[in-house]
């Protein structure tokens, strides 16, 4: 039995290479997928390699499940559209239910959580106060530390929760915590973010804000076409923001399996993609960041990406031992390389002393 | 790691604990069920801390699928925890059925579902007729296939709960019982093994034919229920209904048209077996 | 049209050439009546949400009316029914009444005719979506 | 814009699997998931709707050729509540009016 997820790793890289796999590494791999919520994504990998008959249900009951998510989050994304119709400005779908609704490869079984959306911040209130108002949405905790914690230093409203649907809603102004190092260009992401319907492109034109009560389609007054998701090269760089700078490598796996899914999918429809994520990465800041997350998707998924970006880095090695500690049972491991992360990842969202006053804060309330 | 696994019904588990001991409980109860090569669900019985892996032993319920905020229980009713570990993987990763929370029994190729809510005595109903001429098919879940609209057994180890203990004492072989757990969250618990033949035939579904809603401690009655009321309970008494989208309306409604349903009252379990059997010939 | 048609509305209603003499009465409701119920997942359903719901003994559409043993609405001077007031029992104190216990300030069997009322509860009517609410096995 | 009336229309037929069952009547709405449980006239509304956009007074006037529907401004305003509550379901779109 292999002793970390490159069972897992392999599997999705190259689906052939679960023809030498025993009763016991398919028990482990099936594990670790669920732990890494990536078994609808193994799913739909090895649809058509020839599976034991007992992991052949398994895998289509994952591929059911990953059909609930999806049309809950299409439709989680049309409420919150109809809610929003009033607000003139553009409302961008971002993650798992934006790669579902373009319909990308990154969104093809994937697990999809909160409703994520990414508005301007100066429309913030105007938003939230649809979302309350009209949309049925209220917020899950009232807190003023927490409230106060979000609105001063986070990217994001505290977290919102539909009354009857029970579903979150998280509503984005910028990519990173105001707080850390980089800072992305959020208006220019807004500026390029494209209406679902217009097929992606890599380069983006400002789509106008559209005079919603005018331009909707005839067809229907407030589906998930008159929502936004970002650019093909912004998308990227959104989820390397995620998965980088920002988090500390939990579900790391899953976000290198959008990066490498994205980026394929983005080059094989522009010879140009990368150079222009080169040069829109270095605006946002985000450079080096996605020039880690395709070296490391180069390692574990095979990605093809530049040849001037796949000199190794002597901290790839952590990164990559970070990202597959799993064991057969799906338990976490390497307890001390988790750590590790996790502690960067607050270094990374924060100057120390506010982390400092954060984690005082946070143990005193206990 | 200390490891056990069983084949329920269509379901396997695979059961990883840190101790020895509800390993060796499990594989005693589970001695006539197969083992499977690949598991469905792992679970996992793990320490709430290195330390309290020897000092006052606590357990906390791991697995492929979770509820947050589970509470540990400890070792003495670690078997219990993976009971109920198991029970939350049905109810939280199945989809191959539309999962009924349901007891059941089976005559002639037809089945008598019982639901109702904790305490309603669904379970020690469906143990009872169990040792009186029905094949056992489930106490705790009843999966309905979205094809045929038939049910599947899932004949789990039966978790009888406080009076139920010694009335099911006074007729199970005593060779089948498990440890007696008392102060568990559901108050005193002994699981019993199901009936033989009931585990050789957990792959042989039969024809929904009545379904009730039993309700303990109540006099002697029967009611009516009207189908919408039937739909509403049931899809509350589904983990899955939801998620099967199209599959489970479908199944779904066509197990509330096409089986009769009814409510019953009642004080003892020979009166609810009575009942039961009588509803049974005119209905089923 | 009869009656027994009334439920294939769906399928039929507009299709159905009807002439003014025959057009039955369309069962609008009240304005503030909801005439939907909408199933959500049993596991979402947290016991919060379900026990601050509320239902009135008997509703809006039964005020004035007396309750039988059986739960149906009756005129005020049938034998043996019981007097109510419109009454509001909470979520929970319905919940321990379907497990045994009796609403709070009832008889024995003025209980089981309040609780039998509750029972027979149609979608649309006050009380009915808290009811069905309740309806959870754990 | 000012005159305007909104207009309304139903999820297309095929969107919505119906199931009459005993006075109830079970709607499974393909695109969200859901299931409703509805009462009349929720399933003689969407089915006069079709897949027309109407006003509230066009719905009336279909309604009416089946149903006696009594009062009229009564009729209307329960109509647009019950309208409302399908809008909010998402079974039927409020359409923009259009200047006639």
């Amino acid at each position: 039995m292999s002793c970390d997820a490159m069972l897992l790793v392999d599997a999705l890289r190259e689906p052939a290479t679960t023809r030498a796999l025993d009763a016991n590494d398919w028990t482990a791999l099936i594990a670790m997928a669920r732990a890494e919520q990536l078994i609808g994504t193994l799913a739909e990998r090895l649809k058509s390699e020839s599976v034991p008959p007992k992991v052949a249900e398994i895998l289509a009951e994952a591929r059911i499940n990953a059909d609930y998510q999806r049309r809950s989050a299409l439709w989680e994304a049309e409420c919150a559209a109809r809610a929003l119709s009033d607000y003139p400005g553009k409302v961008v779908l971002m993650k798992g239910t934006a790669y579902v609704a373009a319909d990308l490869k990154a969104g093809e079984g994937r697990h999809i959580g909160d409703l994520d959306v990414l508005v301007a911040r100066e429309d913030l209130p105007q938003v939230e106060a649809l979302l309350l108002s009209k949309g049925g949405w209220e917020w899950v905790k009232e807190d003023a530390y927490d409230d106060a914690y979000y609105r001063d230093h986070m990217h994001e409203l505290p977290p919102l929760i539909h009354k009857e649907r029970d579903r979150m809603i998280d509503v984005h102004h910028t990519i990173l915590p105001l707080t850390a190092r980089p800072s992305p260009d959020a208006a220019g992401m807004l500026a390029n973010a494209q209406l679902i319907d217009s097929n992606l492109t890599v380069r983006a034109e400002p789509v106008e804000a559209r005079n919603r009560s005018e331009s909707r389609p005839s067809t229907s007054s407030a589906r998930t076409e008159t929502l936004c998701v970002l650019s093909p090269t912004d998308m990227v760089i959104h989820c390397t923001a995620h998965m980088i700078a920002d988090g500390d490598l939990a579900g790391g796996l899953r976000n290198l399996w959008d990066f490498h899914c994205l980026t394929t999918q983005f080059a094989e429809s522009d010879p140009d993609f990368w150079p222009q994520l080169s040069a829109r990465a270095a605006r946002h800041q985000l450079l080096p960041a996605v020039q880690c997350a395709a070296r490391l998707s180069l390692r574990l998924y095979g990605t093809t990406i530049p040849q001037t970006w796949g000199r190794k880095k002597l901290a790839d090695a952590y990164f990559v031992r970070r990202l597959t500690a799993r064991d057969g049972w799906g338990r976490p491991t390497r307890k001390v390389t988790r750590l590790a992360f996790y502690i960067r990842s607050h270094w990374l969202r924060m100057p120390p002393l506010m982390l400092a006053r954060h984690l005082w804060t946070k143990w005193r309330k206990g | 790691m200390h490891e056990f696994s069983a084949q329920v019904g269509p379901a396997a588990f695979r059961i990883g604990s840190q101790w020895r001991s509800p390993v060796d409980q499990l594989a005693a109860l589970y001695a006539d069920y197969p083992k499977p090569e690949i598991p469905d669900f792992s679970v996992r019985l793990e320490a709430v801390s290195m330390l309290r892996r020897f000092i006052r032993p606590s357990v906390m319920i791991e697995g492929d699928y979770m509820l947050p905020d589970a509470a540990p229980l400890p070792l003495a009713q670690a078997l219990l925890a993976a009971e109920m570990g198991m029970n939350l993987q049905m109810a939280l990763g199945w989809r191959r059925h539309l999962l009924l929370h349901a007891s059941a029994v089976e005559k002639d190729g037809k089945a008598l579902i019982m639901t109702g809510a904790s305490g309603s005595g669904k379970s020690t109903l469906s143990a009872l007729l169990g040792q009186s001429g029905w094949r056992f098919m489930g106490d705790e879940f009843v999966l309905l296939d979205l094809e045929s609209g038939a049910a599947v057994p899932f004949p789990r180890l039966i978790s009888l709960k406080n009076e139920a203990i010694a009335a099911m004492e006074a007729q199970a072989d005593a060779a089948r019982f498990g440890p007696l757990m008392e102060g568990t969250p559901k108050g005193n618990i002994r699981h019993l093994m199901p009936p033989v033949d009931a585990i050789a035939r957990m792959a042989e579904p039969a024809k929904p034919a009545l379904l009730l809603f039993p309700r303990y401690g109540h006099n002697w009655a029967v009611r009516d229920v009207a189908p919408g009321e039937t739909f509403m309970r049931m899809t509350q008494a589904s983990t899955n209904y939801v998620a099967l989208g199209e599959a489970g309306f479908t199944a779904m409604t066509r197990f509330i048209k096409t089986t009769p349903a009814r409510a019953i009252d009642y004080q003892s379990g020979a009166e609810a077996v009575s009942l039961a059997e009588g509803l049974w010939e005119q209905l089923a | 049209m009869d009656q027994d048609n009334t439920e294939n509305g769906t399928k039929t209603g507009a299709d159905k050439l009807t002439g003014p003499t025959s057009r039955r009465a369309l069962m609008l409701g009240a304005a503030a009546a909801s005439a939907v119920i909408t199933v959500r997942p049993a596991l979402a359903q947290t016991a919060g949400s379900v026990l601050n719901c509320q239902i009135p003994v008997p509703g809006p559409h039964g005020s004035g009316m007396n309750i039988a043993a059986d739960g149906r609405l009756v005129a005020p001077d049938t034998p043996g029914s019981f007097t109510a007031t419109g009454q509001k029992y909470t979520g929970e104190q319905v919940k321990a009444a379907l497990r045994g216990r009796s609403l709070p300030g009832t008889t024995y069997e003025q209980n089981r005719a309040y609780m039998n009322y509750i029972r027979r509860l149609q979608a649309g009517q006050s009380g009915f979506t808290c009811y069905a609410s309740l309806q959870m096995p754990r | 814009m000012s005159g305007a009336e909104p207009l309304y229309r139903a999820d297309t037929t095929d969107a919505m699997l119906v199931e009459p069952l005993d006075g109830l009547t079970l709607i499974y709405h393909r695109r969200s998931g859901v299931t409703h449980m509805v009462v009349e006239p929720v399933p003689q509304i969407l089915a006069a709707m079709g897949e027309d956009a109407l006003t509230l007074d066009q719905l009336l006037t279909r309604l009416s050729k089946d149903f006696d529907l009594g009062d009229a401004v009564e009729a209307k305003a329960v109509l647009a509540a019950r309208i409302d509550e399908l809008v909010d379901l998402g079974l039927v779109d409020k359409l923009d009016g259009q200047d006639a």
